[in-house]
Formats: structure tokens, C-alpha cells, sequence
């Protein structure tokens, strides 16, 4: 183990001053909450030689709203529309992530249909994401706006699909425990089936405007490299992991749910860099597809839910169970103690990106300012989950 | 208990909680090691670690061949608050002459403590979780555990996390430093006796608590 | 007719200045010149404006502004009454004066360099022998005003955005310059409408414009290139970079002072667009000559306007560089290129028209360039990546 | 060659600037005031209070069992139950809510109290246009605001509206036939109680 994963963090009370050559001044620069490129109230508290990023804290909690005392105070199922304001670009992992721990703790059963429902919700959601976060990141690139546009484009699609089968686009509160709320509308499976057709299309697309510009190659290869052994200690899961080589994607590993009926890859990237963390989204999205494509295909017809899943009352046995998903931002977790009653006695939630944001200063160290930026947009955070 | 690999819930493969504490115990003698059941369908039991050996007990984990639990996916803390425990013992009772094991539930007073939980899994080997669990002496001045960062880098934040809302020490933590509160903030807010501040909503909902405060705290700006 | 409309605002001038008593036409002749150049550019910055918003809206599949007035088109008369009626924000510690300076700094010099330029037949404010020498000399200058700007604020980050915008208009200034210089290798001249006179016969199917030689060709994009970054248009955007030092120099300017900090930006683009046109584009001249009947003036303004349509194509496509990799382009591969164009230039004037001509200045421009790019782009990274699959 | 993949790039913005004139596909704006996303059948936005028959007072089933104050995550829901008893749907004497007020500003159209509700009496409109001027007062709404009548369910939710009305029509036949089995167990003749009009089983899919 190398001597920079025993002692992670620098000192904090290292404060600007002259660098060693005592020539140029350190200029201590708080980027943040209000920044345009942090994605959400977060501040990145950094130090730069010249534009050089010689020190960088980063600093949350703007949003903070204590997410898990609300739920130890409220029922059960009352904390599952909460769980959709985590990552609010995914609610619906969140959902399953929140419903599978609860299966787990209480031992419910999920009917084949609704777990094939979660399975093309959750990769509609993981497509939609993806699609947005690379548009992110050519924001914080700086190409004004056009592969973003062009996301949101795509993502408007998913969105009325979302909004046709739960009521609501981004806050779906869609997912029951044992199962889901309400089945697909008619002619819903018809319309996804259309978007999963078209989606290449617009990949392709994607991939002409962006894969091979030469200013985003210059930008992101090379930049913000994660070593995998960095990556596999500091917990670092998601396409940040996978970018970085770290084989570990939990649809293959826990097979939660139904993924083991699916033949899909998990792509790897070898330099864990900038580039790597986009072009892993970008195939991840394409294995996504081949998911939905056989998923579509093969749902079957029959309950949504498990009849032993009650609605209200609903009382575990005591006991504890923590359970995780694959969501697109890296592995969602939750972990759930009961001591019988209506309330869970500890809710907690492993966020991935609070999580990634722990190699943040290791991946910025040495590069510039402009990199760091894109740096933390392809690490892919959401403030809502960060600071819970 | 049985090896068989669910889909889900599985130790490792190799091994049960119980060879890996005869394991540990094997190399760490001195390690006191205790399995700490779970009723629940999840099956998720854990092991409960002394603080001396938290560290070399972690290493262990993390380094071993067989093992090689090298990611942390979870660490959080739990408060126990001091409580009274309703265990059910099966006891004999003679009535009529006849002896008859009888249920009764005894109440037992838990002293409080606060906990720190690791859950575990191997990148390398694909198995997990191992649960770890660290338990501190009481909520108040023993709340000290020894930090596990220096073994796996992820719980760094989580700790920070663990230190910020629950009040837990951790020595050898390298920046142990509030991190979702703000750091003039005294109280812990996840212990289950935190009482929050008259003021601490600002705006006020109708027909809330909160109105009621606000109107004693702020009485000028409250209308409604 | 053709003629006369050709020289419609010229006769139309000389006119209006005939109508004064004799001690008041050198006056009623400068404000007769001056005063329509402050009017028609400012007025095309407004359109300009909202030609780019609607432009970059289109490539991005919005509307893009399209309330006020027909089809939006009066949308910069909402913005300017927004940025009037804003609160004129000043930093408590700025230097107040140079704070306030800094955007009148700005706009001054990008209004004085259209003194040279010639917008169409006899349509030059003032014929310097040396316009091309005023141009740059005056647009430099724009340099001062932001870093008055990045100085004054007070700001971590305007003071970044003062810096990278320093250290890119220097550096970009020497290729602009050195680009334009082949042009006056070949025209002889630092007057810019002997320029395009020189640039006013059609032989063969192409008018005999600079940019329809190898040598100006690539004379033409280098100096495109450097434009932008001269005028911060993306890619080149650095100073500015919102996403990462939010808006540079100006961060702190908020109001009017803003919208000044805008015209200035918008009226270099213009000037140094109308530059181009005059080097390499034919000026006022016609692409044919059966076109020559419509007005020249309309042909510099079609011209300016095709330029700034290309700005804000690039705009709605590209990222931005990153500083290093902006000084390293300007340095390493602007600069080499253009010295090359120099001799390309040289060739071109001295070998005889013909084949030989053609291919010894292609060869002189496309060689150096496919080289100093696969330089500059580093030859791992031309490589394209694959990624391996876990099962 | 240095430039390709900026050529390529240009080239897909200038078809997409090119095609957001031709394909409407393309370009997915909706100018909102003139033009309508179309409502989807689940659409959710804030709970109203159903009512049957005419009188918004009368008619309301919500029994103020407060079983969706106790579950709504935010807590936005305040119920009064009434003092008194009066006759329901059912023909069952129940109690009403005296106040029935939802808090829009905390309200987080998460349908919780809809799926809870045994009484199929709070049901999610899909009026969204739902800001106000006034800050606190204006936020709070009240039961009669609250109060829409059947036939406005039936209109925004045609396919629940029937689902529902036809567990309301089936309870209250049960209720029904067990008053008549009680009845005649009885063997009193008396005038038993009508119950008020069902609403019908079927509901009318006005579109």
C-alpha cells in the first residue's frame, strides 16, 4: 500500500502562502457554493499556484436537510417519496435501491412483471442520466450549451415515458415495496420500445459531435487520473470505477433483481481518466439498450405487487439489512435497522457520489483550475444525495 | 449455517462469519470477537470488534488471500440510546404440581452506546458483506473508536460523516472535521435525544409547530 | 443606376455637406462620416445579438428568443432596457475609477479602427497609407481596458480572466499580424483599399480574391483563428470562461457597464470580421463580375454578416481550450504556420502563374500543416481509444 | 488529420440547425401559454377531496380518519374531525373532517395520501397553474377549495375514477345487503334507511 492511501488528506490549516521556489504567491480561491460549474450548492475550496491546483477541499452540506433523521421519525413508506430528492435525475434507482433493502429487511417477494418494470425503468434511468451528464460535462467544457440541448432533447422523451407511467417526470415515487404502484399504462411498452430503437441513432449522433473533437480529446485524456488501486480503496464504485478499470458493476456482481437474465458487458476503461469516465457512459448507455431490448421483450404479464405487501401498518420484524444497487452514479445503498415498529429505528443512505467525492483533491492535484472543473463533472455528483 | 450462495445475501464464498472469527481469532489472539445475530429475512449478521484490534483486525480483512475484502461500501453510525429491553426467556414454573415452561418477557436496562458499522465487500473476489461493528462505552465522554481510513480510503468522508452527525471520535481519522453541518454547530443531530432549536425553520407553514415557534421567535416578522 | 446607388450614401454625404456654409463642411464632413458608423454598427450589434441567440437556439433545437416583436427580432431592445434599468453593482473595494473607465477604455478603441476600413467603393473614413498599421495598432490597445477591468474588480477570478485574456491577445496578436503581412507581401500596400483594389479583377471562374490562393487560404483561417481569440469567441473564450472563472474580467460589472463590455466585444468582432474581408475576401468586391451591379457596400455587409453567421456556428459547436493548450497553439503551431505562409507567399509571387505555382504553395501550406498537427495533437492521442469488456 | 472531428462536430450542429427547421422531432419546445403538453392519464399534481351528488359539504366521503395526515411525508395535511356524526355514502353514520386544509407550499405531490386513503375519498388533480400572490394565507388550501365533485374525477382520471366507483358501488352493496340480511333477521318491517344515491357503477368516459 503506497504511503498516499495511508495518509489521505493534507493538513487543513495549510493556509496560502509563498510555494517552495518562495517565488510565486499561492492564491487561495473559493470556488463555490454559487458557481456555475459545481453542479448544485457545492464549494471547492481551492488553492492554485498560477493556475495550478496545489490544494482542494472539497466543502458540502449547503443542502443538507438531515434526510435520514426525517425518515427514522417517519413510516416507511412515507420515507420512499423522499428517496426520489436523493439523485433527483434518478429517482427511480433511488426507488429500487429503498425498495429492495426494504424486501430484504421484511422479506417480501417481488412479482417477475414488476421486477422487469424495474429493470427498464431503472436502465431508462441510467440512459437519461448518462445522456445528461456527458451534456454536463461539455458545459463545464465549455461548448455552450449544444451536446446539453441536445441531451435534454433525448431526456424529454424518457421523461414523458416517466410521466405516462407514474404521474410524475422527475419525482416518481413510483416503487412499492414487493413490488411497484400502479401497471403500465396501455401502449406504454410500445412507446419505449421506440425510444430504445431511436437511442442509437442519436449516440451516433452524439459520438460525431463529441467522441472525436480534437479540443475535448486535449481537455479530457490525460486529465484527472485515478489510479485503480485509488479507486477500488477509496470506494469508489459506478462508471468512475469502471473508467478507472476496477471490474465491479453490481447488476453482474449481486444480480439483484432479475439481471441475470440479460446478456449485457460491462465496458472498462484503462486510464481512468476524463475521457475514460465519458466514453464508459457513453458505452454503458449502448449496453443499457441491449438490457431494454431484451426486457421489452420478454416482460410478462401478471401481478404488479407482492399480496403480502401491505401498505399501511407496515411493521418488519426486528432486525437489520443493507441493501444496493447499481445506480448510474455508482452504488446506491441502503442500510436499514428495525426494531419492530412503523418507523426504521436507523435509515441510512450510502450515496455514491458523496462517496466519489473522496478521491476529488487526488484526481485535481497538479492540474489546472479549467481541469478541475471538468474533473468534478465527469465524477458525476448530485448535491441532493451529497449532503442528504 | 448454510454456504449456499444466494443471489443476494452472501458472506463470501469460502467462508461463514463464524470460520472468519475463528480466523481472526487464530491470528489475533487477543482479539474479543462477538457475533451479533440478525432476526430479520435478511440473514445479515455481524461481527463485533474490540477497539485494540479494529485496526490490525481490518488489515487482516483487507489483506488476506481468501478473504480480500478490500472495499468499504458503507460505514455509518447507529445510537443506542440507554433503553429498556424486553427479552423473553422460557422459564420453568411448577404450578399444580406440574412443570410447565412458561414464557416471560424481562425487562433488561441497555445502557446506551453509540456504534460504528463497515460494511464489506472484495472488488477482487466479488463476495460480501462482512459487517463490522464497533461499539463505543457509553454516548457521552467514551466516544472513542479507532478510525478504519488508514485501512480503507472510502471511509474517510463516511467517518467525517459518522463524527459530524453522530459525535464519534475516531482516533487516527487525518482530518476529522464537521462535514455536512456547518462548523460552528455544536450538537450531534442524529442521536435519537437531539432536541432541534426553537428557530431552526425559519419560515413558517401554516398550521405547523414551526408557526408556533416562529411566532414566539420572531415576532415581528410572523403573519398569518 | 448602378452606379449611382453604388455611391448612394457617398453622393448622398457630399450633398448634405454642399447644403453647409463653407467654414462648417470640414465639420459637417466628419460627423456626416463619423456619425453613420456609430450608428450602423451598434445598430448590428443589436441584430447581432439576437441573430445569435436565435442562431444558437436553432443548432441547439430551441426557438431561441421569439416574443418580442416579429419573430423576436426586437428581443436586444428588451435587453437593453434590462441592462438600463439594472443596479449599477461596484465592488466596495474596487478602484472606482478605473472600474469605471475600463468599458468606455474598451468600446473606444473597437469604434476608432472602422476610421480605416473601407465598407465599398469609395467608402473609406480615412485613407491612411498605413490603415492596416492603424488597425492594429488601435485595436491592441483594446488589451489595456481589460485588464483595467480584471484589475479594478477586485476579484480573484476577474483577476484570472485579466490575465488569460493578456496573455491570449498577446499571444494571438503575432499570428494576426503576421497572417495579414502575406497579404501585404503580395497587394504591396498597407492601405487597405489598394488592398482590395488589388483584389478587384476576376480571371478565370474565381474572382482573383487572396483566400482563392493556397497562401491565402490558409492565410485566411489562421487569421480567422486569431481573430477569435483576439475577440474571446469560443473556442477561444478563456477569459470569459464561464464555467470555470464565471465571466472573467467582467464578473463584477453588472447593468449598463455589462452591456458596454458587450458592444466593445461585439464591434472588435465586426471590425476585425470586416478586416478580414478587406485582406482576404475581395472587400467590396463582387464574387463575379455579373454580379457587380449590386451595390458594394451591400457586398461587405453580406460578407460580414456570412462571417459572423461562422462565428456563431463555431460558437454553438466547440469546447473551450484550456489555457496551456491555447498558449501551446498559438506558439507552436499558429506562429510556424504563418512564418511558412510568409514564404509560401514569397513563392507564390515569384514562381509564374501556372500549375508549378499552385502545387509548390499547396505543398508549402498543407505539409507544415499535417506535421506541426500531428505535433501539436501529440501522437498517442491521435490514436483512437478501445475499451475491453468484463465478460 | 488535426481538425476532423471539429469538421464532423460542425457538420452535426449545422444538420441540426438545418433540421430543427424541418422536423418538428427535433426541435421538442412547447411555447407554454398557446400550446399544451398533453395531460398523461397518471398525471399527479395536488390532492382534492372528492365529493359525490351535488352539495361539496354533504357529499364528501373523507370520514376524517386522519390516517393521511399520519402518512404524509411532509406533513402537510391538517384534519379537525368533527364533533358530530352525520350519514356517509354508505348510509353509515361517520364523522366528517371540520378542517380539512392542505398546505400547497409543503405539499410534495407524492400521492401518498391517495394510495393510503381506505375511503377513496383524496384523489390527485392534474391542475398545475397553482401560484399565488399571497405567501401564506393563499398556500393553505382549504376543504371547500379542497372539495371537487366526482364527475371532475371522472373527467381527469377517467380509467382510476371507474376503478374507484366501482369498490365505492361494491362496498356499499355489501353495506346494503347486510342492512337487508340484518333486516330481515330482525323481521322488523320498519322503514329501513334509504341510503343517498350511489353514484353509479359505470362511469361515463367523458373525454
Amino acid at each position: 500500500m503506497s504511503a498516499t492511501l495511508e495518509t489521505p488528506a493534507k493538513n487543513y490549516e495549510l493556509r496560502p502562502k509563498l510555494s517552495d521556489d518562495g517565488e510565486t504567491e499561492l492564491l487561495e480561491v473559493s470556488m463555490g457554493p454559487h458557481h456555475p460549474s459545481t453542479h448544485g450548492v457545492f464549494r471547492m475550496d481551492v488553492v492554485l499556484d498560477g493556475e495550478r491546483v496545489v490544494r482542494l477541499k472539497p466543502v458540502f452540506g449547503y443542502l443538507h436537510r438531515n434526510h435520514e433523521k426525517i425518515a427514522e421519525g417517519t413510516s416507511y413508506l412515507s420515507s420512499m417519496p423522499y428517496t426520489d430528492r436523493l439523485d433527483y435525475f434518478c429517482s427511480l434507482t433511488n426507488n429500487w435501491a429503498y425498495a429492495l433493502a426494504v424486501e430484504k429487511l421484511a422479506g417480501l417477494q417481488v412479482p417477475e412483471r414488476a421486477e422487469y418494470i424495474r429493470v427498464i425503468t431503472a436502465e431508462l434511468t441510467r440512459l437519461q442520466n448518462h445522456t445528461c451528464l456527458i451534456g454536463f460535462l461539455m458545459q463545464d467544457m465549455g461548448a455552450l450549451g449544444t451536446p446539453l440541448m441536445y441531451a435534454f432533447r433525448e431526456r424529454e422523451k424518457i421523461l414523458d415515458l416517466f410521466e405516462a407511467l407514474t404521474g410524475a417526470r422527475m419525482m416518481c415515487n413510483y416503487m412499492r415495496f414487493g413490488g411497484c404502484r400502479v401497471d403500465l399504462p396501455p401502449g406504454w411498452l410500445a412507446a419505449a420500445q421506440r425510444i430504445v430503437d431511436e437511442y442509437p441513432r442519436f449516440l451516433d449522433e452524439f459520438e460525431t459531435l463529441l467522441s472525436g473533437n480534437e479540443i475535448i480529446i486535449a481537455r479530457s485524456q490525460g486529465i484527472g487520473v485515478l489510479p485503480r488501486e485509488l479507486a477500488v480503496n477509496a470506494g469508489i464504485t459506478g462508471p468512475v470505477a469502471r473508467a478507472a478499470g476496477v471490474d465491479y458493476d453490481l447488476r453482474k456482481v449481486d444480480k439483484y433483481g432479475i439481471y441475470d437474465r440479460f446478456s449485457f458487458r460491462v465496458p472498462l476503461g484503462d486510464h481512468g481518466d476524463t475521457y475514460d469516465r465519458y466514453m464508459i457512459r457513453i458505452l454503458e448507455m449502448r449496453e443499457s439498450l441491449k438490457i431494454l431490448q431484451q426486457a421489452l421483450k420478454d416482460i410478462p404479464a401478471g401481478p404488479i405487487i407482492d399480496p403480502k405487501a401491505k401498505l399501511r401498518g407496515f411493521r418488519p420484524k426486528a432486525g437489520e439489512a443493507y441493501g444496493r444497487i447499481e445506480a448510474p452514479k455508482g452504488e446506491l445503498g441502503f442500510y436499514l435497522i428495525s426494531d419492530g415498529g412503523p418507523n426504521p429505528f436507523r435509515y441510512r443512505v450510502r450515496p455514491p457520489s458523496f462517496i466519489n467525492l473522496t478521491v476529488l483533491e487526488d484526481m485535481c492535484l497538479g492540474n489546472t483550475i479549467a481541469d478541475a472543473v471538468i474533473t468534478l463533472g465527469s465524477v458525476d455528483i448530485v448535491l441532493g444525495e451529497v449532503d442528504r | 449455517m448454510a454456504t449456499a450462495r444466494t443471489s443476494q445475501d452472501c458472506l463470501t464464498n469460502v467462508e461463514t462469519l463464524e470460520q472468519i472469527k475463528d480466523r481472526i481469532t487464530h491470528v489475533l489472539p487477543g482479539a474479543r470477537l462477538e457475533i451479533v445475530p440478525n432476526e430479520s429475512p435478511s440473514g445479515q449478521r455481524s461481527l463485533l470488534v474490540d477497539h485494540e484490534h479494529a485496526g490490525a483486525i481490518a488489515t487482516f480483512l483487507r489483506d488476506d488471500a481468501e478473504l480480500r475484502l478490500d472495499y468499504c461500501s458503507n460505514a455509518t453510525g447507529v445510537d443506542w440510546p440507554e433503553a429498556v429491553v424486553k427479552t423473553k426467556i422460557k422459564k420453568p414454573v411448577v404450578t399444580d404440581g406440574v412443570e410447565k415452561e412458561v414464557e416471560e418477557t424481562v425487562d433488561a436496562l441497555r445502557s446506551g452506546y453509540l456504534e460504528a458499522v463497515y460494511h464489506l465487500y472484495s472488488v477482487a473476489k466479488k463476495h460480501g458483506p462482512v459487517i463490522l461493528r464497533l461499539r463505543t462505552g457509553n454516548r457521552t465522554d467514551k466516544v472513542t473508536l479507532p478510525s478504519l481510513t488508514p485501512v480503507w480510503r472510502s471511509c474517510e468522508y463516511q467517518e467525517r460523516e459518522i463524527f459530524d452527525l453522530f459525535g464519534i471520535k475516531f482516533a487516527g481519522h487525518p482530518d476529522l472535521r464537521r462535514i455536512l453541518m456547518w462548523d460552528g454547530f455544536v450538537d450531534h443531530p442524529m442521536r435519537k435525544d437531539y432536541v432541534e432549536p426553537d428557530d431552526f425553520e425559519y419560515e413558517p407553514t401554516p398550521h405547523d409547530a414551526v408557526l408556533e415557534r416562529a411566532k414566539t421567535h420572531y415576532p415581528s416578522e410572523v403573519k398569518t | 443606376m448602378t452606379e449611382a446607388l453604388d455611391q448612394i450614401f457617398v453622393t448622398l454625404k457630399h450633398w448634405l455637406v454642399s447644403l453647409c456654409p463653407a467654414e462648417f463642411q470640414v465639420l459637417a464632413s466628419i460627423v456626416l462620416s463619423v456619425a453613420p458608423i456609430l450608428m450602423v454598427f451598434p445598430g448590428l450589434f443589436a441584430l447581432v445579438t439576437v441573430i445569435e441567440r436565435k442562431g444558437l437556439g436553432r443548432i441547439q433545437n430551441r426557438y431561441g428568443p421569439n416574443r418580442v416583436g416579429p419573430f423576436g427580432f426586437l428581443q436586444f431592445v428588451a435587453d437593453g432596457i434590462k441592462a438600463l434599468i439594472k443596479e449599477d453593482v461596484v465592488p466596495r473595494r474596487a478602484d472606482k475609477v478605473i472600474h469605471f473607465l475600463a468599458p468606455l477604455a474598451l468600446v473606444l478603441p473597437c469604434v476608432v479602427v472602422y476610421a480605416v476600413l473601407p465598407f465599398g467603393r469609395n467608402m473609406t473614413l480615412t485613407e491612411l497609407d498605413a490603415g492596416l498599421l492603424f488597425f492594429f495598432a488601435v485595436g491592441a490597445s483594446t488589451e489595456l481596458a481589460v485588464f483595467m477591468a480584471g484589475w479594478s474588480s477586485r476579484n480573484k477570478y476577474s483577476l484570472f480572466g485579466a490575465m488569460r485574456a493578456i496573455a491570449q491577445m498577446i499571444s494571438y496578436e503575432i499570428p494576426l499580424i503576421l497572417s495579414a503581412v502575406s497579404v501585404v507581401m503580395i497587394a504591396g500596400s498597407l492601405s487597405l483599399p489598394k488592398i482590395v483594389a488589388a483584389q478587384g479583377t476576376y480571371g478565370g471562374w474565381l474572382p482573383d480574391w487572396f483566400v482563392f490562393t493556397p497562401w491565402g487560404l490558409a492565410g485566411f483561417l489562421l487569421f480567422m483563428i486569431a481573430a477569435s481569440a483576439e475577440s474571446n469567441r469560443a473556442p477561444f473564450d478563456l477569459p470569459e470562461g464561464e464555467s470555470e472563472i464565471i465571466a472573467g474580467y467582467y464578473i463584477e460589472y453588472s447593468g449598463f457597464k455589462f452591456a458596454l463590455f458587450f458592444l466593445g466585444e461585439y464591434l472588435g468582432l465586426f471590425a476585425i470580421s470586416g478586416l478580414a474581408i478587406t485582406l482576404f475576401l475581395g472587400g467590396w468586391n463582387a464574387p463575379l463580375e455579373s454580379l457587380a451591379w449590386i451595390p458594394s457596400w451591400a457586398w461587405f455587409f453580406t460578407k460580414l454578416i456570412a462571417l459572423i453567421l461562422l462565428f456563431i456556428w463555431t460558437r454553438g459547436t466547440l469546447p473551450r481550450l484550456r489555457q496551456d493548450q491555447l498558449m501551446n497553439f498559438a506558439w507552436k503551431f499558429m506562429l510556424p504556420l504563418t512564418l511558412i505562409n510568409l514564404v509560401a507567399a514569397a513563392l507564390w509571387h515569384y514562381i509564374p502563374a501556372g500549375f508549378t505555382r499552385w502545387f509548390m504553395c499547396g505543398l508549402m501550406v498543407v505539409g507544415p500543416y499535417c506535421l506541426l498537427g500531428r505535433g501539436i495533437a501529440g501522437k498517442d492521442k491521435t490514436s483512437k481509444r478501445v475499451y475491453r469488456f468484463a465478460d | 488529420m488535426l481538425g476532423e472531428g471539429i469538421i464532423k462536430g460542425m457538420g452535426e450542429t449545422a444538420r441540426n440547425f438545418l433540421g430543427s427547421y424541418v422536423s418538428k422531432k427535433r426541435l421538442t419546445t412547447l411555447q407554454y401559454p398557446e400550446e399544451r403538453a398533453p395531460q398523461f392519464p397518471n398525471a399527479r399534481q395536488f390532492p382534492f377531496l372528492v365529493y359525490d351528488g351535488e352539495d361539496p359539504e354533504q357529499g364528501l366521503r373523507c370520514v376524517s380518519c386522519q390516517i393521511c395526515e399520519k402518512e404524509c411525508p411532509p406533513k402537510c395535511i391538517y384534519i379537525v374531525k368533527s364533533k358530530d356524526k352525520r350519514v356517509d355514502y354508505k348510509g353509515q353514520m361517520q364523522f366528517y373532517p371540520a378542517t380539512f386544509n392542505i398546505d400547497i407550499s409543503v405539499c410534495m405531490s407524492c400521492q401518498i395520501c391517495v394510495e393510503v386513503c381506505p375511503f377513496e375519498s383524496i384523489k390527485m388533480d392534474t391542475e398545475f397553474e397553482l401560484s399565488s400572490t399571497d405567501r401564506f394565507a393563499g398556500l393553505l388550501v382549504r376543504k371547500p377549495q379542497l372539495a371537487k365533485s366526482n364527475d371532475h374525477y371522472r373527467k381527469i382520471h377517467p380509467h382510476d375514477a371507474a376503478e374507484s366507483d366501482a369498490a365505492l358501488a361494491a362496498e356499499v352493496a355489501k353495506v346494503q345487503a347486510k342492512a337487508k340480511a340484518d333486516a330481515e333477521a330482525k323481521a322488523k318491517a320498519a322503514a329501513a334507511k334509504v341510503a343517498p344515491a350511489a353514484p353509479p357503477p359505470e362511469a361515463t368516459l367523458a373525454k
